[in-house]
């Protein structure tokens, strides 16, 4: 082709400054970037009708609670697959980071558990990890966990990086090694008896709602509602963090570099390796805070935390979002929208009260169905309508 | 032209390596385990194989076409179960029974087919959908309980011809049959062009949208097979059968040097890939080694494999590079 | 239109061996579970499901696909939808301890069936131990094997091993252990072979390990549902033959479901050890309809299923104890 | 002669906007037809109608006096007609056989019969005196080969009407030399040829119709025996141009900025030496295989070097690519696609990317926004890059001159002592390759040294301060200004190769 097609620029003249109509308007949701949130906020809104639960307090909480440690791991997957990677090792990263942290803090281990692990054993005993009590240990703890996590991504990275093996069979085997990993050092056992304060950061109310009367002498636990947590401002923190390194920082350019063409990149003097070793930490930095997220409300290090469907739950988020799996695609605001809608999914069908028999049928309808919206929008905005 | 044998060497080494390693794993565990390398365990390993393997002669079809298939685990599942209907409910018989998985596998293969190709969803997201659906479908016929196949069926499962396994053949078989169509119909060159570059394939004429429906088709009847076939040696289907295996058959097939990038691999780079995964886990079986660290070295081993495989793919670029004078 | 009923029928049997008192109102039941994939979670599903809604009230279920977490955010959202009471079969005893901490700081009453929170002083608790219950069925074996040996020379041992992420797999794994610890001059060290609770796989290492060992003296499943595939294995090899005829491998499990029975009629196995799913559930059920009546929020009571072993020994005595054998005479395998 | 394609009052509108005026006219059966134009002036909106890729707006074409109305690239195809893109769509992981024969492979019992497929391919092969074997696999083909392939494939369908956009950009003289006589061929066997080119002497040569538009609109149409080159680009551009290179605002200054010392590597370079003054534009030219790209490729830290020197500003010359560019060396690519842009990323992204460090702002490297706009409108301008907006607008939608100054623009963003612009006006139109010209010529007047390198011998004559000559990896001499001669450099250009001694790679 060696005339230009015509110039967009002639084709995106600016609309009149007149009143948008209602077509226009529906239009401009229906091809905004806030796409999925208001495709979320319908199906909301469409189902609120039949399932009360559905919009009081309570659930709300729930649903945001649930949104947080997901966001987080998500929003590492959506470096990765901006760069035109995958990173299916992220679950046995939670996994490994919670045994990490549960190992260095548990304040007291019992004696049968300890004879059998080989390595655990080691390090903890009857009195409990050697940061367990010690001033700054749960920080000192975190630290390690962020290190060992960040670890593991940075030898996806160097492999995928230096020997040019592809990202799917690297992670896929990093994530067969750790979580076998984690489930030896421990010897299949969870690890319990958590300081209380690590607990607080995946439990703790900083601001909690009441709606009842004001006089009422005891308020029942259950008509209070958590709304600002510990796991949301970390979450929101790595979002913003995220977002800004993604889309304002010579970092995020050059993230998209690689994803759109990683040749062209390297012959533009982007560091391509370092960015990508750079991009699969990322992935697995954010793993280890979701891990910190997920044990904590789980009150235990667990090496099989992250099993089983967590990682399509990750990756269907953040695709659904709108991320492409083929690099040069990816926006963490789309991420965050992608998760409400799993999460919010999820707990619809929860409260729907299906039989557990067609759960996954609905699941499945749901996801598709989201899906083709996303293409129908697609193509709007190609053909221009 | 100094050390012309050495490099020989080195290449016989890079270009073969999975190969070579295949055959060091055998070696290594034979010698640990002389029976390992007895003619009965090396069958085992083949009809062992049979399973992932078959399913990932069809994830090689869509991998070729730079797509995924993630349903494959739960096809599995519900291809057999539907066919178990037809064989207890409608007397079909074994043949029949697999003819109604393999048709069943299609219409999956079918339904993923139309959502990707007619309605133009991402395949990860389509068959992401359909993993949840077609096992919660078969969830919802049996109420999640366990499904028990007519007697004959074990027969059959068990059964071999001239002292070869029913399971060995049928791998075979689906192994040459895929390796011809892929390398020797004109439907096989155009799934590798449209892989390479679908724009293109559209432009040269090719039915691009028939391609890819045909391989999803493919990909879904071979793992309904690989389920029937596995199934028919216990007799037994339980609720979890299959579930995970999406991600064992993709490694089979991409450690046999597919890529998920589309327009390479072959039908027996999966047969191989697929092989050697059960090799390694039947050798660790054999030695006896620790369960905990089973699965570790596991993948400590296909990572070795898919090492090698980079580095030949390096060592390719280089020797593709053209010289313009002697050396 | 026959497929369908006959599905149905199968489903509506385990439920009335249950007797649970009617309660003055009928309450919403949370129920939530971890997954369905075997015969006994299946049985102990609908014994929970079907005795409910037989006695008015109304169940709301909850299946976790075996994801810890999910079981969390699934018990949360029945707690924000305001139920009366929550049953649940956890993950493992350490998520159970922060559920049940959960519901109780929300005021609902909360039972936890079949496994054991690590914490056992909160919440109602119905206790199977799974490693005394595998130890009771490896210890008949063992005491077999040993009756069945032909010569003087030590007997091998061989055990399938569940998931190892799975903490009843390896309670079971450990009871296997501690009956054999009790014969140390009789066995060899045992062959272990992984299943990761999944017929395909445990049927390629089972094969693999009986091609590298033929000689097996004593063979323990961590589940029933494992026994086709050591069917198929065993069958060609000429190791599958009832009790008494030449090449019988002594041989258990664990769960006690309606195959196993079967098996254990036929003579083909020797034992399995059986957690006694009615009395767990029905004494979950009392109790937690108890506590609802009572306005109970924070009810606490330990309730111990001691299980038991089901051998080729007292199979006529206790038969009808074991779930399985109930669903077997209920016509479980004809379908 | 009948005429075998008529368009009547052919109109196509983007968004309103025509990209082609009521176009109409006569294609005579048999007849090689040169269409020539500036980009945008409607040649690839009126091909893609051709080819079913869009429909006209308004207006006829008619096929043998049939209505023609293609809906889709198979219905063309049916037709007969046959596209030979610039931009190769070829299939790299099939073989040359398979290529031609993708669409309709020769079966027997349901297998493709290899042999009458190879035994075709070979003959179309010979036809275009391409030496390789029918099951070569494309990837390991060079451009111009690859070329030769897709010329193939329209040799086989037998098309009636072929369609040559730009086809002897990447092809050296021999290989054009062979097109044209295939061309002649074709001519003779009663086909019709379309033939789309900016090489304005190719099109005089080989067309008996040229036709030019402009603006979407015919604005001639005539024997090309009789409309010579400077008639031809006053009739594109509307206006005469005073001439096709600009004229050197500087001679080169006496330091010599960049010197390469004996630079070996084992079947790619042997023993070449030579020095680039500041200022000085130094013409590289080769035949394809001569060592040239893979030689910028090396200077570039691209690709190893076993032995030799280079020095930039007195200093060695090591390292990788990020070191090289560090001390200030820049490579435009010879692959625009491939290489050379984000196709899918805006344009601004495409401009800032090789200097994208310097906008960030400790510690955290933040993009300082104002500074990076106003730095790529600012090249923009300057460039006379023809876009909209910059920061929306992909790379991909421009034409291929506008894009070739977005891979050239990236590199000025930030000061360069060495360019290397390996074929940088490669599928770029007249107006565009005499900016990229200028271009070159301001970055030698302001003191950079520039290694040019074309296989278009008349450029680097207009351009250069000296060429040098390579051959098999050898520099076979090197002429200064005064001396160029187009007969000399082509006889040493093809040097050895003339003796027929072929080297296997």
């Amino acid at each position: 082709m060696t005339d230009s097609g015509p110039l967009p620029a002639t084709a995106e003249r600016e609309e009149p400054a007149l009143a948008p109509t209602v077509g226009q308007r529906a239009k401009r949701i229906f091809l905004s970037d806030y796409f999925v949130l208001y495709l979320s906020l319908a199906y909301f809104l469409v189902l609120m009708p039949f399932l009360p639960t559905l919009s009081n307090p309570a659930n709300l909480a729930n649903i945001l609670s649930n949104m947080w440690p997901l966001l987080v791991v998500a929003i590492g997957q959506t470096f990765v697959l901006t760069i035109a990677g995958i990173d299916l090792s992220q679950g046995s990263v939670v996994g490994f980071t919670s045994v990490v942290g549960a190992m260095l803090l548990a304040a007291t281990a019992s004696p049968d558990v300890l004879s059998n692990a080989p390595i655990w054993g080691l390090i903890i005993d009857e009195t409990g990890g050697p940061l367990a009590g010690v001033p700054g240990g749960i920080a000192l703890a975190i630290a390690a966990m962020i290190a060992a996590g960040g670890l593991i991504g940075a030898a996806n990275g160097l492999a995928i990086a230096h020997f040019r093996m592809p990202p799917f069979m690297v992670t896929l085997v990093t994530m067969i090694v750790i979580s076998a990993f984690a489930i030896f050092l421990t010897q299949s056992e969870n690890i319990r008896n958590l300081p209380e304060a690590y607990i607080q950061l995946g439990k703790g109310d900083i601001v909690s709602v009441y709606f009842g009367e004001q006089d009422e002498s005891r308020i029942p636990r259950r008509e209070i509602y958590s709304f600002i947590t510990y796991p949301m401002i970390i979450a929101v923190t790595v979002a913003i963090i995220a977002h800004i390194a993604l889309s304002r920082t010579v970092f995020g350019r050059q993230v998209f570099a690689i994803g759109t063409n990683r040749r062209a990149a390297e012959i533009s003097g982007v560091p391509v390796k370092r960015v990508i070793v750079l991009v699969f930490t990322i992935s697995a930095v954010c793993a280890t805070i979701g891990a910190l997220l997920y044990s904590t409300r789980l009150e235990a290090g667990r090496p099989t935390l992250g099993d089983g469907n967590f990682l399509l739950d990750v990756i269907g988020a953040t695709v659904i979002g709108g991320t492409s799996l083929f690099g040069g695609k990816g926006k963490i605001i789309w991420t965050v929208f992608g998760v409400f809608f799993f999460v919010l999914l999820s707990n619809t069908l929860n409260l729907m009260n299906l039989s557990s028999f067609h759960i996954d049928m609905v699941k499945g309808a749901v996801i598709v169905a989201a899906a083709l919206l996303d293409v129908l929008r697609t193509r709007l905005i190609r053909g221009g309508i | 032209m100094t050390g012309s044998a050495r490099d020989r060497a080195m290449a016989l080494v890079t270009n073969h390596g999975t190969l070579l390693l295949f055959v060091l794993i055998i070696l290594v565990f034979g010698t640990q385990a002389p029976a390992f390398v007895g003619p009965e365990n090396l069958g085992n390993i083949i009809k062992q194989a049979s399973f992932i393997g078959i399913a990932a002669v069809g994830m090689v079809f869509v991998l070729l076409t730079a797509g995924i298939d993630l349903s494959v685990g739960s096809v599995m599942y519900l291809g057999p179960l539907i066919a178990g209907f037809a064989m207890r409910d409608f007397g079909v018989g074994v043949a029949g029974g697999l003819l109604v998985a393999v048709a069943a596998g299609a219409i999956m293969g079918g339904i993923n087919a139309f959502l990707i190709v007619v309605l133009k969803v991402v395949p990860f997201i389509v068959t992401l959908s359909t993993l949840f659906f077609f096992r919660g479908f078969g969830a919802f016929l049996t109420s999640s309980r366990q499904f028990d196949f007519p007697e004959e069926i074990r027969a059959f499962g068990l059964s071999s011809v001239f002292g070869v396994p029913t399971p060995i053949l049928f791998f075979a078989a689906v192994g040459v049959a895929a390796h011809i169509v892929l390398s020797r119909t004109a439907f096989g060159r155009q799934v590798y062009a449209v892989g390479n570059d679908e724009a293109a394939a559209a432009k040269a004429g090719i039915r691009v949208g028939r391609v890819k429906a045909s391989v999803y088709v493919i990909c879904s009847s071979l793992a309904a097979l690989a389920g029937f076939i596995l199934i028919a040696q216990i007799g037994r289907l339980d609720t979890g059968f299959g579930e995970g295996r999406e991600f064992d058959v993709i490694a089979a097939a991409v450690l046999g040097g597919a890529s998920l990038f589309g327009g390479i691999g072959t039908a027996f780079s999966a047969v191989i890939g697929a092989t050697m995964i059960q090799a390694v886990k039947t050798g660790l079986v054999f030695t006896g080694t620790n369960l905990y660290l089973q699965p570790m070295l596991q993948g400590l081993i296909i990572f070795a494999a898919v090492f090698l495989d980079s580095v030949r793919a390096a060592r390719l670029e280089t020797l593709r590079r053209r010289f313009i004078r002697p050396r | 239109m026959r497929t369908v009923s006959t599905l149905f029928a199968g489903a509506a049997f385990a439920a009335a061996s249950l007797g649970v008192a009617a309660p003055a109102s009928a309450a919403t039941i949370c129920f939530a579970f971890q997954d369905l994939e075997t015969e006994f979670w299946v049985a102990g599903h609908t014994a929970i499901t079907r005795t409910l809604e037989e006695a008015g009230h109304t169940v709301i279920e909850r299946n976790a696909n075996e994801d810890a977490n999910r079981q969390l955010e699934q018990v949360r959202d029945c707690i924000a939808q305001g139920v009366d009471g929550i049953i649940i079969i956890p993950q493992d005893g350490e998520s159970a301890v922060t559920i049940v901490n959960e519901a109780q700081d929300n005021d609902v009453p909360i039972a936890v069936f079949n496994r054991p929170p690590s914490d056992l002083s909160k919440g109602i608790i119905v206790v199977a131990d799974n490693a005394s219950i595998a130890s009771q069925a490896v210890d008949f074996l063992a005491q077999e094997a040993i009756a069945n040996r032909e010569g003087d020379g030590k007997l091998t041992p061989m055990i399938i091993v569940g998931d190892l992420g799975d903490p009843n797999a390896v309670g079971r794994k450990d009871g296997f252990y501690a009956a054999l610890e009790n014969y140390p001059d009789d066995f060899n060290t045992p062959i272990e072979v992984a299943s990761e609770w999944d017929a395909a796989t445990a049927l390629a290492n089972l094969e693999a390990a009986v091609t590298a060992n033929p000689e097996i003296d004593l063979l323990f499943t961590s589940s029933d549902f494992l026994f086709p595939t050591i069917r198929s294995v065993f069958e060609p090899r000429g190791m599958w033959v009832p009790r008494g005829e030449a090449g019988h491998v002594v041989m258990g499990g664990l769960d006690g479901d309606a195959t196993a029975c079967q098996l254990l009629k036929e003579g083909f196995i020797d034992s399995t050890g059986v957690q006694d799913l009615y009395f767990e559930a029905e004494a979950a059920l009392n109790a937690i309809l108890a506590a609802i009546e009572a306005g109970e929020a924070q009810p606490n009571e330990v309730i111990e299923d001691p299980g038991f072993a089901l051998t080729s020994a007292n199979l006529g005595e206790r038969e009808m104890d074991m779930w399985g054998c109930v669903l077997l005479s209920e016509g479980f395998l004809d379908q | 002669m009948a005429v075998l394609l008529s368009f009547e009052a052919l109109r196509k509108e983007y968004f309103g906007v025509p990209a082609l005026r009521d176009l109409t006219l006569d294609i005579r059966r048999g007849e090689v037809v040169g269409v020539i134009g500036e980009n945008g002036a409607g040649k690839s909106t009126l091909m893609n109608m051709i080819g079913g890729v869009v429909a006209p707006t308004s207006g006829e074409m008619r096929w043998l006096g049939e209505p023609y109305h293609p809906r889709m690239p198979s219905d063309a195809t049916a037709r007969g007609v046959a596209f030979i893109h610039q931009e190769l769509n070829l299939f790299t992981n099939l073989t040359i056989a398979e290529n031609i024969f993708v669409d309709d492979f020769p079966a027997r019992f349901g297998m493709i019969d290899r042999a009458a497929m190879r035994q075709r391919t070979a003959e179309l092969l010979s036809q275009l005196a391409l030496e390789v074997a029918p099951d070569t696999s494309v990837d390991s083909l060079a451009p111009g080969e690859r070329q030769l392939v897709e010329i193939a494939k329209a040799l086989h369908r037998d098309a009636e009407l072929i369609i040559f956009d730009e086809p002897t950009t990447s092809l050296t003289p021999r290989e054009t030399a062979k097109l044209f006589e295939t061309i002649e061929r074709l001519r003779a066997d009663g086909k019709t040829i379309l033939f789309i080119s900016h090489i304005l002497g190719d099109v005089k040569r080989l067309s008996d119709t040229v036709v030019v538009l402009r603006d979407g609109q015919l604005v001639a149409q005539e024997p090309a025996a009789g409309f010579d080159v400077p008639d031809m680009i006053t009739a594109m551009i509307g206006r005469a141009l005073g001439g096709l290179y600009p004229d050197r605002t500087a001679a080169p200054r006496d330091e010599i900025a960049f010197s390469a010392k004996a630079l070996s590597q084992p079947g790619i370079l042997e023993d070449v030496s030579f020095d680039i003054r500041a200022g000085e534009i130094l013409g590289l030219f080769g035949l394809m295989g001569s060592g040239r790209s893979e030689m910028a490729r090396i200077i570039f830290g691209l690709d190893p070097l076993e032995e030799g020197a280079l020095t930039l500003k007195n200093q060695p010359l090591t390292g990788g690519v990020r070191d090289r560019i560090a001390r200030g060396v820049a490579f435009v690519t010879e692959d625009r696609r491939a290489e050379g842009l984000l196709m899918d990323a805006p344009i601004a992204e495409n401009l800032s990317l090789v200097s994208i460090e310097e906008f960030g702002r400790a510690p955290l490297a933040l993009l300082d926004h104002a500074r990076l706009d106003h730095r790529t409108e600012q090249l923009k301008t300057d460039m006379i890059i023809k876009a909209g907006d910059i920061k929306t607008q992909p790379a991909r939608a421009l034409s291929g001159g506008n894009q070739q100054k977005v891979v050239i623009g990236k590199w000025l963003m930030r000061h360069s002592d060495l360019f290397i612009l390996d074929e940088p006006t490669r599928g770029v139109d007249v107006g565009a390759k005499f900016e990229i010209y200028a271009l070159a010529d301001r970055l030698a007047a302001a003191g950079s040294s520039v290694l040019f390198i074309s296989s278009e011998l008349e450029e680097l004559m207009g351009m250069c301060d000296r060429i040098m000559v390579m051959n098999r990896g050898e520099v076979m001499g090197m002429f200064d200004r005064a001396d160029f001669s187009e007969r000399a450099i082509l006889a040493m250009a093809f040097g050895k190769q003339a003796a027929g001694k072929e080297v296997a790679a």
